[in-house]
């Protein structure tokens, strides 16, 4: 297996399913000589052409229902937001459009939408974003945020092979700060919809995605020291969520932490938690607790930014809190 | 009004005829089911618009994709959907084409290429953009063709949608359809230019403002941008005015549209202004006029009644297929 | 008190204001002349002139912009969505623009945006959704969403004076179907953030805002008969929303359910519900249980429609297993 | 390139020029403090650019309402702006007009009328049309003022915007920096019209193109368009050609501009095209440059200092004011 960034997986992943498929196509804007504003496409246009690799004026509404009128008749298209801030201007044509086609109509829209998201590079209030909750109520959408270098990879891949409209939420803090091995078999894919044990544990659950799993990992680790031994799951998919790992890790540790980037109040982790106490009740322990970042725009200069962030000085101690429930 | 040379047979311009009556019969029938509490959900018409509806989605071929939007009942029987289609979605029914998730004339049909709308006004522009563009990337010569109305043609999809298809010179056709109101919003409170056609030059693609009560008009304006598409020379621009005869929706006694404009343009039916056109070329006495009548008539009589005896759809159903 | 509908209650909610207020302003598509798809503003042009009760081109986007644009110099505008579905379209100024410029600037935004929402109507997948959850996750708004034509005023005029940006749910079913007593003061308010008991109760209680607060009171009709006294409690605002009110109502009850019309995952009683597991897990008696629309669009015929609804005999049922639990 | 008369005084004509080079230096002393590592985040800047943003900005009076974009250092310094201020924000202090939650030139002035963007481009035009639309109805003669890349011309809301602005009757003025470039993206796969100015007819309303780089050119046409508005009269769209001659932002370096364009442009740099008028006009000599420099440099010092000085924001700040 080849080691590579978060950013270089998920570059290769669209490689291969370019190659692989030529119904395959980008849009988005600054994607082709420049290679996109992080570089995730770059040579891309060299390999696949202008007419692969469609540089689009600066209107994400006109690419993402582009993508969806492409996808209606035969292509599978991924359109880049630049930033995942700027994805509510095309919210319409996700949510009314890409979302309830194959339920009105019996058409699948194969479309992926790949949004750079996430906070810590000092980007404030519009370039540092994490709206996958915005998306994960709205029925007829996936919406996936992978963790690792070989998720982003296996679930790219998956996304451009799902007959329905995917939100690729990619952690832009992620791109370059981490590294991991990717399998090379062209055929690896990550299942939508299915959650993964980053760290196993008996004495309590993180529940987590994206970039908080780091956030989890390292908590787990300087919990360890302490002798409390706390199991990471990644969600990976946040529509639909992987009901039964989730149970299943409930059933292991009877404590969860819901722990993610975004804001806590209606973010993902609400879901999470309503569901695990809907289903699991007689399986806690403690009160399902959820940490996020604070209920405010991402600040930009450091120090409140650094403070919006869930620390993991914080996971620490809500997990202190959990165990000691 | 000197008439322009057209292309259209004897029998091509007898069947705009008879889908002009039919567009009028079909609504007329599904007022009728209306107010006979048949339909359940809102009934929106476009008398006195049927011309551009109609015209326009007769200058497609089977191959090219039609997006019709809120009234375009006769670009769907253009296109060659069936009468019955249409009263089964009025009716919620479980075999009508959206298997009774989406109301009235908001269908598609893939046998057709006719891909239905969502109610939000210009969204359809860039996915009708992105159709033509795929048909580009085929090597397809097929065209995409979407309506939007005056007033639609005010929300921002309109402008990313036309500006998209002319930098990716895309073949595309946007037909507005200028009935004059926007609900009950008269057009100087809806824009400030002269014709919204004038909004081509700033996307650097042709526009065209025809007489959308004469269906031969607009077919060949029509046609010609669809040619034009097929050589690849990317998008058009075209602007057909007319005046929306009936309310907003079926509920709608349109108090606000003064009574003197309704008379003035009551004379420019499109019905009218082609039969006087048929007659004028000595193609339509009383007894081709009693046929085609006729024909409607049984083909609408026939469609309510199979449409009236379908089932509803089963409760449960309601839960299924929101993935592919 | 005058008996009104819940429609002629937001009418004369608004009338009132702008007849106190010279700075408030309606902005929206058909409100002057023609009053209103829905005629909720009947009359207003009239009276209050076409300067202060503006007909906009369609354009959702504008019309908030515009509106908060106009906040930022001196007015309090209401801006009108002629149907909440297309709210979507004016998402982007809504959450990014609206909702954060306080944050950043320290201006007030005083803006109200009026949305009729809601199934019930045979409307199809574009004149019925409920779109509240979609910006309950966003800090700066606020949401409220009223069951009763007294609440309908009271939080109507309440939102008018708000120095923030509020969001106005008004369920398009309950128009003429619900008439109620409301208070003729002029400076009759409800309050943002503040629940209402609306039927007290000691063995249940159902959470819940909107249309399904008349489903809930129906079924503790039906549960009384049965010997259960079941508490409704409305929230009227769904954010910020009333702590303190729900966690009286748990401790009272021990037993919940939280019930919307919106769809269940993802939506506004995933909040509740986490919160509540959160915050008063040692009350609990039962797991707190959700019930909500389908999670798929909303369909148009009636028998797809009734069945995507949580209907009476749906919480009925809920209610049972809660009881019995 | 024939002069146009101007009603500028020789003090304003000077003024202007020490606000292109006030602006130049503001933005070179920002890109050091960037390479010193002292600026957290991304730096856009507006070489080649100066000229729109203050000829604009100087054309409106104080209770005018500026709305700046994401390169309109100039504009914000025109309209009365410290550099200080632009300092601070930057630097992301606990001082700074945003108190540190914005970065860079994103940030407003209630005193001074100026409201601060989100980085989604074109969203602030409906905004400022409707601050425009509140100078009207409380019959003040103020105008709004917003600009926008030609690259974020191509963005919904500036076709909803300038709709309802040419409905409306707002006073309101859009002016476009057309620098060739959007990011890395050039023209030809922006838009498919001539000029973005062509877009106004769609509206309704006049447009004008003017020379970019001439700072006494943009400011009369601004300064036209503001007297029309103040008339009540309606909105004017402006579209100001010129050329980015730096990066898109501090990490770019541009590749993709082909580097004869680059030279081509470094000619029309506005600092020179505005020497030059001066020295034609017999307004500049050694001495006057000596001086505009020396008050520039002691300025920029000064208020580095005091912005290197001023401290961080408190991390618990973080929390506050989401809700007025
Ligand atoms: C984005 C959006 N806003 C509002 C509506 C509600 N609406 C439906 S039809 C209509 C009037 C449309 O006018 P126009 O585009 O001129 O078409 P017409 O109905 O006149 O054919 C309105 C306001 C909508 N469907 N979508
Ligand atoms: C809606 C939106 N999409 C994308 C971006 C990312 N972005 C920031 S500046 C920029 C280029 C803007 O080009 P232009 O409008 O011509 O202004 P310029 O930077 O050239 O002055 C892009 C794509 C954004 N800020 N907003
Ligand atoms: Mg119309
Ligand atoms: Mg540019």
């Amino acid at each position: 297996m080849a080691v590579l960034t978060y950013l270089q997986a998920i570059s290769e992943g669209m490689r291969e399913e370019m190659r692989r498929d030529e119904s395959v196509v980008l849009l988005g804007e600054d994607i082709g000589v420049y290679g996109g504003a992080f570089k995730v496409t770059k040579g891309f246009i060299d390999e696949f052409g202008p007419k692969r690799v469609i540089d689009t004026p600066i209107s994400e509404s006109a690419i993402v229902g582009a993508a969806v009128g492409m996808a209606l008749y035969g292509f599978r298209p991924i359109a880049e937001i630049q930033f995942a801030d700027f994805i509510t201007v095309a919210y319409n044509q996700i949510v009314q459009n890409a979302a309830t086609i194959h339920y009105r109509y019996g058409f699948p829209v194969p479309i992926v939408v790949r949004a750079p998201s996430g906070a810590g590079v000092h980007g404030g209030p519009f370039h540092s974003q994490n709206p996958e909750a915005l998306f994960t109520h709205v029925p007829g959408l996936k919406v996936v945020a992978p963790s690792t270098p070989a998720d982003a990879k296996g679930l790219l891949k998956a996304a451009v092979r799902d007959d329905n409209p995917v939100l690729y939420f990619e952690h832009k803090y992620l791109y370059r700060r981490i590294k991991g091995e990717v399998p090379e078999d062209d055929d690896f894919t990550v299942p939508i919809g299915v959650a993964d044990v980053k760290r196993p544990g008996r004495d309590a659950t993180v529940i987590t995605y994206g970039s908080t799993v780091h956030t989890a990992l390292q908590a787990a680790e300087d919990l360890s020291a302490e002798g409390a031994e706390v199991e990471v799951l990644d969600l990976r998919t946040l529509r639909p969520y992987d009901e039964q790992a989730i149970l299943d890790s409930v059933g292991r540790t009877n404590r969860v932490l819901v722990l993610h980037e975004a804001s806590k109040t209606g973010g993902v982790g609400a879901e999470i938690a309503a569901f695990i106490t809907e289903n699991a009740f007689e399986k806690l322990d403690a009160p399902v607790m959820r940490l996020g970042g604070l209920d405010t725009p991402v600040p930009y200069s450091p120090p409140l930014e650094e403070y919006w962030l869930p620390s993991k000085e914080r996971v620490v101690g809500a997990l202190r809190r959990l165990l000691e429930y | 009004m000197p008439k322009k040379k057209t292309s259209l047979t004897k029998e091509q311009k007898l069947e705009l005829y008879y889908l002009l009556k039919l567009t009028r019969a079909v609504e007329e029938t599904v007022v009728r089911l209306y107010k006979q509490g048949r339909v359940v959900g809102g009934v929106y018409l476009s008398r006195g618009m049927e011309a551009a509806s109609v015209g326009a989605a007769y200058a497609l071929e089977r191959d090219d994709i039609l997006f019709p939007i809120h009234r375009d009942t006769g670009a769907h029987l253009a296109k060659g959907q069936s009468p019955k289609a249409i009263f089964l979605q009025y009716l919620g029914r479980a075999d009508s084409p959206s298997r009774g998730r989406d109301p009235g004339i908001h269908f598609s049909d893939r046998s057709l290429n006719v891909v239905g709308n969502i109610s939000h006004l210009g969204s359809m522009i860039p996915v009708a953009v992105g159709a033509a563009m795929a048909m580009k990337l085929a090597g397809k010569k097929n065209v995409s063709l979407n309506f939007i109305g005056e007033g639609g043609s005010n929300i921002g999809d309109f402008h990313e949608g036309l500006n998209l298809a002319a930098v990716q010179k895309a073949p595309f056709i946007l037909v507005v359809e200028n009935n004059q109101f926007a609900y009950s919003t008269p057009t100087h409170l809806e824009y400030a230019c002269e014709n919204i056609v004038d909004r081509a030059v700033g996307y650097g693609i042709p526009g065209e403002l025809v007489d959308g009560t004469d269906v031969v008009v607009v077919y060949e304006a029509v046609k010609k941008a669809v040619e034009r598409a097929r050589r690849g020379e990317g998008p058009t621009l075209i602007e057909a005015k007319m005046m929306r005869l009936t309310g907003h929706s079926a509920h709608d006694d349109a108090k606000y549209v003064p009574e003197e404009l309704k008379k003035q343009w009551e004379q420019k039916d499109p019905i009218l202004v082609m039969r006087r056109r048929l007659e004028a070329e000595g193609l339509l006495d009383e007894k081709v006029e009693k046929e085609i009548d006729q024909r409607i008539e049984r083909e609408i009589e026939e469609a309510v009644e199979q449409a009236l005896a379908s089932p509803l759809p089963k409760p449960e159903e309601a839960a299924e297929g929101v993935y592919a």
